[in-house]
């Protein structure tokens, strides 16, 4: 076992990328246990400089947040989003999927192309599937690197997430008076467990 | 509903002033539901208990004031304002059992969820921008090449790749000015497959108009483009020497013939 | 010491070049030893998958020698398919089932032998069944491991002419009063059984 650890170790190491353990397993000799190997290395990096962190459904190292301060070389500058572009983001994480009308009607603006553009340039968002409301429109949700980004291990580690569900401001409260869209009792089944699924890929 | 009998000579001086502020700077809000936004922060009350009664006489006085001040206001802040004087009526007026729809409630509840949910949207993402960021906070692996040796070639495309590739496409489409009409285009492969079929009954000179596919040789467009790559073709097998081609005059008949012996 | 041998552990992490010890100092907090702190940290990663090595006058954390093997798949060069795959790909997801004329019409120009070739070999597009026209041609389809690539439920999930307007991928705005073509939304959902029949007009 401190072996494979040993080599999951350098695969981590070597790449950037969060990695799954199914690719861990498949570049080490037959027969290895990655999952277990990956339990001892975490635990051998908790409180280090650099930590294995829980991506998606893939692991990656990353050094401690508490030590940015020194790396300041290594910062890259990030393009600043605009005011519409952070609150389109959350909107698509907390809400996924989303459509874009759903987003619209979130902000009471319509969304600019640019801001859309911008996000899938980032590769935060992508498109999700189409749901099941006349039309067919195309979703939103985020991406492992978004989560990456953001050093979340999943999308139901948002924070507030949970308040926000129980003080029932992600529900899509259609406008009282309007007739509720057709197919939507489909629809709302898919989406309560839609959101940790998406990430499964 | 709390101070749903609020008077409407009786808002506060401060209020007014905060209006006021507001009206200066019009361009700053995104959109109406984000001016009631920072408008029913002068409520100074949790979003859930705020006043949709006096939310909406503010936002009609900012209006008013737009307009004595000449602002140019975008239409949704107009919608937005007769629908706020309506839903000021529905509020104030005992309700009608006869009328259809929505009550006043309703569509005042409904506001205020909306207000909230933006609201609990732009604190999430200010806690999500607030949080540690890789490249900038945290950091991958500064060096990740050393391990590169080329060994296999595999190829990728991102979604966005192959959106934008479709789009190429079809935009193009949209300028059809710029593109030939490919119904009247014969190619030269066409042109040339067609030929290698048929220069096996071409034991004798022949013109190369009767070599035109069925259907070409009526529409000039079509003729054109069917005798330029038929010749075309024709020159392309005269060069493989399965063909010989002979014309006696300028402008005289273009003439073809199988080669029996093709050339070394 | 243990906080300044973590220190110097993520700087090293983070950094693409080696980087001497005086380097390390002038980073850190005033009053630190990086020398010490390496001294520490070298024993810590003895024998691990990942060591800390001197590089001329630097130190550099490098993959254990012996590991190298792990690395194979490292070593796989992806590059970008070239345009011309790129759109016969795109043609065949959005218009499956496809013959290659219909490729070639849509595009103007001839598609290579080596495009079709690659994109069967990648088994991201797979032979349909024949079309009931004139010389039955073969047509082309999308296989399952191209939606895998592109995250795609299927193929009716990708976006729309309308949808890539709004997302801003679609550069060009068609010349006022031109119909706009096909890819509509809607449009194109509403063929259930293969996109065909778009071809008709």
């Amino acid at each position: 076992m401190a072996e494979q650890e040993r080599m999951i170790e350098a695969v981590l190491f070597a790449t950037s990328e969060p990695i799954t353990l199914k690719e861990l397993e498949s570049r080490m000799p037959h027969g290895c246990d990655a999952g277990e190997a990956m339990v001892h290395l975490r635990k051998r990096y908790e409180g280090r400089g650099v930590q294995v962190v829980r991506v998606g459904d893939g692991y990656a190292m990353r050094t401690a947040a508490d030590l940015g301060f020194l790396m300041q070389k290594e910062t890259v500058e990030v393009r600043k989003l605009s005011r519409a572009a952070i609150e389109t983001l959350a909107i698509i994480a907390y809400h996924q999927p989303v459509t874009r009308a759903e987003i619209e009607e979130i902000r009471g603006v319509s969304v600019s192309r640019g801001t859309v553009d911008q996000l899938l340039e980032l590769e935060w968002i992508r498109f999700g599937r189409r749901k099941m409301t006349p039309g067919r429109p195309v979703t939103f949700v985020v991406t492992q690197g978004f989560l990456d980004h953001f050093g979340l291990e999943n999308a139901r580690d948002l924070p507030g997430l949970k308040e926000l569900r129980a003080a029932g401001l992600l529900e899509n409260r259609p406008p009282p008076g309007t007739m509720p869209l057709l197919g939507d009792g489909e629809d709302e089944e898919e989406s309560t467990e839609g959101q940790s699924e998406l990430f499964e890929d | 509903m709390a101070d749903t009998t609020f008077e409407e000579d009786t808002v506060s001086v401060a209020e007014r002033l905060a209006a006021e502020a507001l009206i200066v700077d019009v361009d700053g809000f995104e959109g109406p539901l984000d001016l009631l936004l920072t408008l029913s922060r002068t409520q100074k009350v949790d979003l859930r208990k705020i006043s949709v009664l006096q939310l909406a006489r503010q936002y009609l006085t900012f209006v008013e004031k737009a307009k004595a001040l000449r602002l140019e206001l975008a239409a949704d802040y107009l919608v937005m304002a007769a629908w706020l004087a309506f839903l000021k009526s529905r509020l104030l007026l005992p309700p009608d059992p006869e009328e259809e729809g929505p009550s006043g409630e309703e569509l005042a509840a409904h506001l205020a969820f909306q207000l909230e949910r933006l609201q609990a949207m732009r604190d999430v993402a200010a806690r999500l921008m607030a949080r540690d960021q890789l490249g900038r906070d945290f950091f991958a692996r500064g060096q990740t090449n050393e391990v590169e040796r080329v060994r296999r070639v595999t190829y990728t495309a991102t979604l966005l790749d192959l959106m934008q590739g479709y789009a190429r496409i079809r935009t193009r489409d949209e300028f059809r000015p710029f593109v030939m009409d490919r119904d009247a285009v014969f190619t030269m492969e066409q042109a040339l497959e067609r030929m290698r079929g048929l220069i096996g009954y071409a034991g004798d000179w022949g013109d190369l108009m009767s070599f035109l596919p069925e259907g070409w040789e009526t529409d000039p467009a079509k003729r054109r483009s069917a005798t330029a790559s038929t010749f075309a073709a024709s020159l392309e097998l005269v060069k493989e020497g399965h063909l010989e081609i002979r014309q006696s005059d300028t402008f005289a008949p273009i003439q073809l013939r199988k080669r029996d012996v093709p050339r070394g």
